[in-house]
This record gives structure tokens, C-alpha cells and sequence, in this order.
């Protein structure tokens, strides 16, 4: 039994589902009861499974980390929302000097079950403080396990199986995915960590895209298509774990990987699925990398710089074209903005 | 094209809110236009905080706000234009159209790029005071923040350290009971932000008169001990914001306050209170004044281009020179 | 091995803050030796809060400590074995050797593995007492940090929503007047902790006597506001560190303190003061006690083997099973 | 002129050489002022310049770290100390979202000439908290540059060059350094910062090595002389920016690249340097890449698992003989632990 839902009312059906099935899990974070429900992903949880189980916080976003790691250690399932994946910045030490590091210490007789959900832009004018994404921090870190999934149907199976790992998961939502459709089971189901779907199939070149990134590489898909150029796209879905025979088996096949990043280059994911796939595969195949990602600079607020600052469906296709034909003159596709970017109007 | 500021203070109380207000209403009129490229925190409503306090300074003093930036920025003296055209994300715009509303700054009046991340502009609020008193320079800081900025750690942090070593800061809270839909109840167990102050070693008071004249006279004695080299001083303003969290709508729809508490609210409006004090032609003038700066703005804002692909990647580092 | 603990309260206390004494002076005596596997942190000279606090606790409470976690771990009543073990980095070791004697635990009777970030266990604790609430379970957490903590903001954020909950935590700092070697004026306006903590809506009380019974009358008192529901509670109590910072030697040659002040201190030792109230004959009997079983906590150690090399890579994340 | 001093003993005179030239860079921070001066560091500092100039904080890194910004922005040039780099967890808003932005957002009207040294281990038995690198996730930021000297020729002329810059620069020293001994220039220079140094010369693979890797990588190359093989070490003292020119040269020449790091390494500063070496190489040179860094666990307290932990001349000369000899069988050398391991027993 399948059900067409959007990514935000996927997210909320998981919540939903796995707080009806487990009087120990429960959310909170700013704003989280209030009329607007995080993207409709908690809303009116609080009506529902009442005040305790789904509340306000003050602005106090590290100790509300350490908050649910503490409740975590005392066997319930917290989930903490947080607006932006830039105030994680503020909680820094509970996920990294906490969280992943109960479970060693104590050598397997803590366990700290939680869910920390971030949410990462892009929207529009939000700027440098407002948009950044940051997973790459936490990838670094053993003891976290970070996933990012784009579909609504990954969206669910990930954020239930988050909720029943016995480990600290965080979850990277894109506020571009919230409005996304498509047919998600209505039972609930777990997505296992560390599989990467192959979302298009393709023989000239690999494309590994992140998050939001992914539906830019769909499109950049179907331009590519139009110039004969057929390219496999791939969706890690987790980023840590990461699943990098996958990705390695297609980019051996298609001799052309190119990685686009929802996130700035430099030690990102981008650098870690390249360098996996380079170790995975020297000496049997040459394979070709490339990588794409936000401009090295902060998020500028204006639209003609912002859109600059972002790849998209154009620049990926005219990414792809130059790697595959170095020797014809450069070309990128027609076309403007995505509608869904055009759309978003809030709520910020 | 702007005239003098007006030299009677309560001229200047009024000229400076009603044109704040004066210029948020036009922006929030044309906003569905999209002519502006980002979110905007609107201050309408709670306008006389920030002219109060600013009436109380000197040249050598700076401020540091927030993203709800603009009153702030223009009770200081920042320049009108570049303000509009930073929201309108023009080259222009005090920070090249890269900073948007949430980052207004007027570094030639001694006010600071605002931070968009609650609180965080504190401490290095609390720095520049630091350095001031380093270089023996005269001059005091204000930090304004709103009453949700009190939760954050690194606020408590600050209020310590500046007691602790007696710098020249006024710390300001704009009390307007909520953070975005959250009010005071949610985050705190009894809303005593002056207790908390003192708690920290900072002698406190809380100002809840909605009358610019009397807010002046709160900030003055406070910015008169900071002056002095008496340390830190701490004032709680309590205000309200009439539109909604971020955008250009009211919000009462949304059920986490009621039209009537807007009511009561709209009803003590500073602005009303302060045009009150002045003469029918005075206001005219100064209305008629306001018009036409905010009209300037504007259309200057309109005129400029937008900064130039190249810009996405400049400033990212200081080069050793400036704009 | 171990006898049945004595079953009067002063014996109990004496009984453990020797035991903690003891067990101290043996490890400092050995360290150079090198059998310990990681920096020591020591509670000689401050054993009385940790056994006091535990003197008021009951089965289903929680304890959160800090990396000076000797003293709280064993008047928790953690096996003594295994905490030894643990500092020698063996497999039998509470944390299989990969904590140390920072990151100290017993959950089986309700120490949570302690952090060696200043402060950050604070949360955490307060967690658990969520938790506790949420599940209306009986029992109450105690949190207990050094002074140092109160600097922290997320210090401050905690107290504030524990407050803000009501939630059964008593928290409590051991004040011993320093910070590795930074005084307590080079840290805080005035070493006002409880005026802090009820600015933040917590009742709070100082214990200032070196003297165990008098520390859990205090404790008691504010441990059973807790377990009443009526929220959190805050004891401050004070104590002084013989010993350095961190290592097992005496640093009163570094210049941070004096010499004289230590011997004002020691003067007040806690173990003197209790073993005052017991009579020879007991005092005798307990000592001999505690020998043995320091003796065969260490010759336990010891004999216990290294964790093997795929101890490296487990644990990192929890699998569903236990140790 | 030239004078024989230790790494501690070069950034205590470029610091004092800073300090006395301009009256607005001052060092503060946890225990600067204390009797052991921060390895000697800054001993004193607050004897010769005051106690304005040098002084002790409240244990409130976030603030603290906002204070050195916020007198940045004011002109000065804060140089601000942390005990150890683990510590910084609880200050990357100020870093990330706050120090890394001034200068973008005010379209270059701000500045923020501020230094952050953070102190990075091994030394023994510090666990899971007190010996994390972190530096990677500091790499990933536009706005920030960092730098992880080795010598004390490099310390002192890194430190010099952070002072003097106008943007926040965080130096990265580790704790095994202090004693390390070298000859250093009296007067006050500046290393140019994205500048990569030829340790030593080989032919038949390039060891790039970070921080207290590039000491053990050296021993490791007197061991691979023994058994024939000629290693090139590299060092590249400024991780942002990278110098990769100087790698990707070394790299095509020896046709293999051993990245050894002092990290993790997912997203970390070896999946950076491989990434970008073959995205500068391919389709010119073929080179067989690698990369050593800590275990993918948080760091155990106990010496034999400690060991593990770290990589060491003898596991990384293991690892280049069998990159170069895949069809011998293993070999280690003999050896010991390195002795400025063993001989440290703190400060803590
Ligand atoms: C650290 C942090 N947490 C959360 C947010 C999201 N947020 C933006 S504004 C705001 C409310 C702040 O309220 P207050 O300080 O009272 O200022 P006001 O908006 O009322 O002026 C929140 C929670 C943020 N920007 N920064
Ligand atoms: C967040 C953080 N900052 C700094 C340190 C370094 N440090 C370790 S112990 C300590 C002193 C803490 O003093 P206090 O809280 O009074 O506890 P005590 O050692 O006196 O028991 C400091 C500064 C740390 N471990 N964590
Ligand atoms: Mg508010
Ligand atoms: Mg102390």
C-alpha cells in the first residue's frame, strides 16, 4: 500500500508512526508546536501525543543537544529539530565530544538513540549565516552517522530507521525537498544506512549527486540526453555510511565520475566519495573525477550572485559535456531556474 | 538631497521613527514585488529602542544589532540609500548586495554588520568594548538584542566577562515577549531579566513606558555610568513588534497571540505618543521630509545595478584595502 | 572480598571518604611507575561532597560527574576492581581500558561515564532527569561539576531549563576554589553561585563546613525538595584540592597558591574531622578493610590483560548488545 | 642570524618579536598567564607587556572566542589560546559563522585580523576528548585559513604571518613539537602561507605528511633507504590554502602519493590533497594514491591501543613498501615508539 506524499508529510507520517509505536520517542526544538510544525513535519504532534512528547525549546541550542543525548543515555528516542544546519555550529561539542563518544567509552554499555534533524537551504536571499551545510564536519567524526535522503519514500525509511538505531543519526533535510511528491509505503519501513540507489541508469558518465543536488542532476540528465551523452545518476542517500561500491562499480563502467555537492569542496563529501572511489578502483579502471559544489565563499544574499553560487541543471550538463568532449567548443543548455526555487517563498 | 537632522530632541525622536516606520511600510508594500532579495525582519512597532538608545550617543561610540536591523540602523545614521539598496541586493548596498537585510552595517557610523545567528553578536560586541578600553579610547558600546538572545549561553558568558572586567558596554535587550512564536513562558521560568544581570555583576533596569522621551532618559543614566568608567550597565526595553516574525504581513491568524494583545499594543504606539509633543506644522515638515528621503532611497535603489559575477568571489579574505 | 558496607552513617562516610583517600594515595604512589595509563585527576582533600551527596541517594538515582571522578564513582559505589583496572587501562576495566581515569562509569549503579569537557556532562544530566519525569519513574539525578563549570554557557542554559521543566535535578558545584590554577577572581565578578542559580529559578544553598554530616544534612534537604517534585535544587559546596590539577604530586612551588593556605586546608581535612566522631576500635577495623581492599583491587589490575587489538574499532557505534 | 631553538621557544619570540612591535596584539585565553605559560609560550608575557596585554579567562570559549573577534573588528589583533583543539567544538559559531563572515558580508569593510591557536595531541593516554585534530572542518570554510607548522623555523614564521594577516587564522600545533629543536632566524620574518617545503628528496614515491606525521614520515624514509626505496616528504604547512602545485609535481614524478595524517580520515585534509592532486594529474600522469590517519574509532586511553591509533614510522613505512611492492610480502621494520613520545609526561 503506497501513498502519494510529499517529503514533508512523508517526514511527519515516520514521526508520526514511530511515536504511536514507542512511548519513548519523542521531538522538540524551536518552534517545533508551533502553528507552522517545521514543514508541517511535526505538526500538531503535541495536539496529538501532548506537550511532553512534543514541545518549544528556549534558544539553547547546546545544552537542547545535550538535553536529548541525556534522555538518549536514559533509553528514549529524542528527536531534535533544528531550524537551520547552522546552529548546529552552536552544539558542536555535544554531537562530536558526546554523542559519538558514549557508546567507546563506556565500551558498549551506554547507548545514545537520537535524532538530530537539520534542516540546509538553499531558499532564497538567506544568506551567509542562513545556508550553509556542514554535514562534511560530522561525516568526519566516528561514533555519527549522517544521512541525506532526497525522495520522499528515502526521506521516511531513513528517518525511521534513525529513530530505532541505538546511535546519534543526524538527518540533513533540504528545504527545496519539502514540497517534493511521490508514492512512499504507508506501513512503516527502515532504509538501511550505507546504500546508495541508483535513481537513473547511464552509460557515458556517473553522476553522484547530494541531497537537492540530485533532482538539479536529474535534470542536468535529460539536457545531456538531448546531445546523446546518457548519464547514470546516483543518490548516496547516507553519507556516512557511505556506500562506495556502488558508486564505484558505475564510475569503473562509465570511466566518468562527477560528484555534485550540496556543500563547499574543500574536505567534503566530494573529496571523500572521489578519494574512496580513486582507492576502490586504481589499477583496474582510469576513471575520470570531477567535483561541483557551492563557490568558495560565503553565501551571498543577492539573486544574481546567489544563483552564481549554486550549481544547477545547466552547469552540471555543461560539466558533464566538457568531460566527456574536451575537444568541442563548450556548451550548456537553455533554461532558467528550477520551479521549485522560483516557488519558495517561505516559511524561512 | 537629506536635510539636516532635526536639533530639538523630540523632533529628532519622531523624525527618526517615522522614518523608520515610513520606510518598512514601503518595503513591506512592494516586497511581494520581489525587488527585495531577502528575508526581512520588520520593526515596525518597536521602533523607539533603538532611537532612544542611539540618542544617547556620541560619534565614538558603536552598536551592534541583529537581523531585525533596521530601526537600529537608522536611528544610528546609516546611509539610507545604501541601506535600500543593499535590500534590494545592489551593488550598491552597504555590503554589496551579499549581505541582505539580516547584515545591515554603517561601519563610518559606527555601526556593526549585524548577525543572524540570536545572541552571537554579543561577545564580539563585548570584544570591540574590549578594545576600547585597551587603547584608552573613549567611547562606549551598545548591544542590542532581542529577549530571546537571554536563553543562549554565550550571552550569560558575556554578561560574566564584561563585569568581570569592568568594559564599557551597555547591554540592551528589546523585551517584545516573543521569539518568533514563542513567548516568554516557553524559554524562561519567570521573565527577570534584570535579575539575571545583576546576577552577572551588572547593575540592571527595565524600562516598560512605551515614550521615547522616557526610554531617553532610562538609556542616558545607564550610558552616563558606562561612560564614566563605572563597567557594564544592563537595560531590559520592553516593546512589541506589530507585523509578523519575518515578512511583511500582521500574523494574528496564526493563533500565537491574539488581535486583541496587537490591539492593546498598537494602541500604545510610540510613535502616536512622541507626535503628540510636536507642533501640526512641525510634523508636516518632518513627514514631508520623510517622504521624500524614502522615496530617494527608493529609487535610487532601483537605479543602481547589481553587482558583477565577479563579486561572488571577492571579500571572501580582507585584502588589506576597502570598498 | 568486599565486606558489607557498615550500615551506620558515620562509619559509611568515614568508610568511603577513607576508601577514596586510600585508594588515591596508592595510585599517586604508583603512577610514576607508569602502570596507570592516563593523567590523574585527584579528589584527596575534597572526598566529602561526592560522599555526602551519595549518602542522600537512593538506588534508582543518577550521578553525572567530571574527570576528577575518583571520589564520586566510588561513593556511587562502583567495583573497585574494575575501576582500577580501568586506570591501569585493562580489559576488565569499567570502560575495557579506552576511558581512563577521565571517563569513568558504573551505570549498574547509576554513575554515567564522566566527561573530561568542562561542564558538558551538565546537559546530559539533566536529560536523564527528563527522562526520569517523562516516564513518571521515581528517582532524582545529582550533576556535579567544579566551579569552574558556572563560567560555561551551557551552564547557564541548563540551569534555565531544568528550572523552566521543573525536572528532579539537584546540582551541585564543588568549589574549590580554583581552576587548574586560575582563582576564582580571575573568573567571576563576585564567586556569587547561588545568587546565580536563583536568578535563574533555582533555590540554592552553600554548605561552607568541612565537615561530611553537615554536608548531607544539606544535601538532604535540598535532595528531597527534589524528590517532592518541586523541581530542581542548587547546593554549593566548598572544598579545596590538596594535590595538583592534574598528576599525583603537590604544586604549591608553582606560585598559584600558597603553601600556607594548603596547610590551612589541610588542617580542615574532612577524613580527620569524621574519624573524630568513630571509635578506635571501628576506625581500626574499617582501616584494615579498606587496606585489603585497595590491595586487591590493584593486584586485580594487575594480573588483568590489555584489551586485544579489535578493541580498537569496537564500540564505536552501540550494536543492539551489551558488554 | 640564526639562533638553536625549540618549537615552543620560536612561537614564544614571534609572539614577544609581535608583541613588541605593535601595542595592539595581545594573547589571551585559558592558563596564558599561569606559571607553565602554555609550554612556555607565552611564559611571562604578562610580566613584560601586562596584564592587559596577557591574561587568564573564564572557562567560556564560545564568548571568549567572540571577545578576539569582536577586538579584531576594532583593530586590534587578539591572538587567542586554547589548551587543546577539542576545546573548539564549543567556539565554531564564532569561527564558522562569525569570524569567517565580517569580511564578505561588509563587502570588505570589516576586517578580522585574528589568530586561534589550538593545540592538537597525541601525548598519552588523553582519550576520546582531549587528542581530536579537527582542523578538516576548518579546511571546509571559506573565510578561514589555517596552518600546522612543524619545524620551529615554520612555527615562528607561520605565527609571525598570522599575526600580521588581516583575516582569522588558525594555527595548529602539536603537543609532540614543543621540545622538536631547530635552527631559526633572530629577526622577525613571515612564511607566505600556501607554500608547501621539500623536506627531503626521493624518486620513488612522495610522502605528504601532516603536523607530527612529517617527523615520524622522516624516520620512515630512513627505514625505506634501508630496503632500497627513496621517498620524497613533504610537508605542507599551510592545509588552507593548500599548495598542491608543489604535491602534484612531486606526486607525477614518484608516480605514488602517501597522505599520512594526523585526523580521521573521511572529509579530512588527505581526501582534499588526493582529490586535488588527481584532478591536476589526469589524463598526464598516472599515480598510485594512499592515506594513513587515525583509526576510524574515538582515540582509547590505553598505551596498546593508543598505539594502534597513530600511525608511526614503522606502520607507514610498511604501508609505502607494500603501496611499492605488492608482490613481496609485508614488511615492517624494527623499532621502537618514537622517544619524544615516550619522554612526554605533560603538562596535560
Ligand atoms: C542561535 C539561533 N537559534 C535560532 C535561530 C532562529 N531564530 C531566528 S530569530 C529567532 C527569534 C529570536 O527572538 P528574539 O531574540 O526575541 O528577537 P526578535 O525576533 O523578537 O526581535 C529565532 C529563534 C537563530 N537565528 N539563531
Ligand atoms: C570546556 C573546557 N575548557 C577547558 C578545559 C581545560 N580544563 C580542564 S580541567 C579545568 C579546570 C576546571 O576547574 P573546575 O571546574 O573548578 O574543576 P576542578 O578541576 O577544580 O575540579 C580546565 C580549565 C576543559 N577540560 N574543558
Ligand atoms: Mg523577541
Ligand atoms: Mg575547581
Amino acid at each position: 500500500m503506497h501513498a502519494d506524499l510529499s517529503y514533508g508529510e512523508a517526514l511527519y507520517q515516520a514521526i508520526d508512526q514511530c511515536m504511536a509505536e514507542d512511548s519513548g520517542v519523542f521531538v522538540y526544538g524551536l518552534g517545533v508546536d508551533d502553528p507552522k510544525g517545521h514543514y508541517g513535519t511535526t505538526k500538531d504532534l503535541h495536539v496529538r501525543y501532548g506537550a511532553h512528547r512534543c514541545f518549544d525549546t528556549p534558544l539553547s541550542e547546546d545544552a537542547m543537544t545535550g538535553l536529548g543525548v541525556g534522555a538518549a543515555l536514559a533509553g528514549l528516542r529524542p528527536i531534535h529539530v533544528h531550524q537551520r544546519m547552522d546552529f548546529l555550529l552552536l552544539c558542536m561539542n555535544q554531537l562530536v565530544n558526546m554523542a559519538a563518544k558514549y557508546a567507546y567509552i563506556s565500551a558498549g554499555r551506554l547507548k545514545v538513540p537520537f535524532v538530530e534533524r537539520a534542516c540546509i537551504g538553499r531558499s532564497w536571499g538567506q544568506g551567509a549565516q542562513h545556508s550553509q551545510s556542514l554535514y562534511a564536519m560530522l561525516m568526519h567524526v566516528p561514533g555519527l552517522k549522517v544521512v541525506a535522503p532526497t525522495t520522499p519514500h528515502d526521506a521516511k525509511g531513513c528517518m525511521i530507521a534513525a529513530i530505532r538505531d541505538d546511535n546519534p543519526v543526524i538527518v540533513v533535510e533540504h528545504r527545496m525537498l519539502y514540497a517534493t511528491r511521490g508514492l512512499v509505503p504507508k506501513a512503516a519501513f527502515t532504509l538501511p544506512f550505507g546504500e546508495a540507489r541508483i535513481l537513473e541508469p547511464g552509460s557515458d558518465v556517473t553522476i553522484v549527486a547530494v541531497s537537492h543536488m540530485v533532482v538539479e542532476a536529474l535534470r542536468a540528465r535529460a539536457h545531456l540526453a538531448k546531445v546523446g551523452i546518457s548519464a547514470e545518476v546516483i543518490d548516496p542517500v547516507s553519507l556516512m555510511p557511505l556506500d562506495i561500491p556502488t558508486i564505484a562499480a558505475s564510475a569503473s563502467r562509465t570511466g566518468h565520475l562527477l560528484v555534485v555537492d550540496n556543500d563547499w569542496l574543500p574536505c567534503g563529501a566530494s573529496a571523500e566519495i572521489i578519494t574512496r572511489v580513486i582507492e576502490e578502483t586504481q589499477g583496474r579502471a582510469a576513471i575520470h573525477v570531477a567535483r561541483m559544489g557551492f563557490a568558495e565563499a560565503p553565501c551571498p544574499t543577492t539573486k544574481p550572485l546567489e544563483s552564481a553560487f549554486y550549481p544547477n541543471d545547466r552547469t552540471i550538463a555543461a560539466k558533464v559535456y566538457a568531460m566527456l568532449r574536451p575537444d568541442h567548443s563548450k556548451w550548456q543548455p537553455d533554461g532558467g531556474e528550477a520551479p521549485e526555487i522560483t516557488a519558495f517563498r517561505g516559511p524561512f | 538631497m537629506v536635510a539636516e537632522a532635526p536639533d530639538v530632541r523630540s523632533e529628532r525622536l519622531y523624525y527618526k521613527m517615522a522614518l523608520i516606520r515610513a520606510f518598512e511600510e514601503h518595503i513591506a508594500a512592494i516586497y511581494p514585488t520581489d525587488a527585495v532579495k531577502s528575508p526581512i525582519h520588520l520593526s515596525i512597532g518597536q521602533e523607539a529602542p533603538a532611537v532612544a538608545v542611539c540618542e544617547v550617543l556620541r560619534p565614538e561610540d558603536a552598536v551592534f544589532g541583529t537581523y531585525r536591523g533596521h530601526a537600529l540602523y537608522i536611528a544610528r545614521g546609516g546611509n539610507l540609500r545604501a541601506m535600500a539598496a543593499e535590500l534590494f541586493g545592489k551593488a550598491n548596498g552597504c555590503g554589496r548586495g551579499k549581505a541582505g537585510s539580516m547584515h545591515l552595517g554603517a561601519p563610518e557610523v559606527g555601526m556593526m554588520f549585524t548577525s543572524a545567528i540570536v545572541a552571537t553578536g554579543a561577545p564580539n560586541a563585548m570584544g570591540y568594548a574590549f578594545a576600547l578600553k585597551y587603547r584608552q579610547q573613549p567611547g562606549i558600546v551598545v548591544c542590542m538584542v532581542g529577549d530571546g538572545a537571554v536563553d543562549e549561553g554565550v550571552w550569560a558568558e558575556s554578561l560574566n566577562f564584561s563585569a568581570l572586567k569592568g568594559l564599557p558596554i551597555l547591554w540592551v535587550v528589546e523585551n517584545n515577549l516573543y521569539a518568533i512564536h514563542a513567548p516568554l513562558s516557553n524559554r524562561m521560568p519567570r521573565p527577570n531579566f534584570c535579575q539575571r544581570a545583576e546576577a552577572y555583576g551588572i547593575p540592571a533596569s527595565r524600562i516598560a513606558e512605551q515614550d521615547a522621551d522616557v526610554m531617553v532618559d532610562g538609556f542616558a543614566a545607564a550610558a552616563e555610568a558606562v561612560r564614566d568608567g563605572q563597567g557594564p550597565r544592563f537595560v531590559e526595553v520592553e516593546t512589541y513588534r506589530w507585523r509578523e516574525h519575518v515578512g511583511p504581513n500582521e500574523d494574528t491568524s496564526l493563533g500565537y497571540r491574539t488581535a486583541e494583545e496587537l490591539a492593546v499594543w498598537k494602541d500604545k504606539d510610540c510613535l502616536k505618543r512622541c507626535a503628540g509633543n510636536l507642533d501640526v506644522a512641525v510634523l508636516s515638515a518632518l513627514d514631508t521630509r520623510i517622504a521624500s528621503e524614502v522615496a530617494d532611497a527608493l529609487a535610487f535603489a532601483e537605479a543602481s545595478p547589481y553587482p558583477d559575477d565577479e563579486d561572488l568571489l571577492r571579500h571572501v579574505f580582507h585584502d588589506g584595502g576597502c570598498v
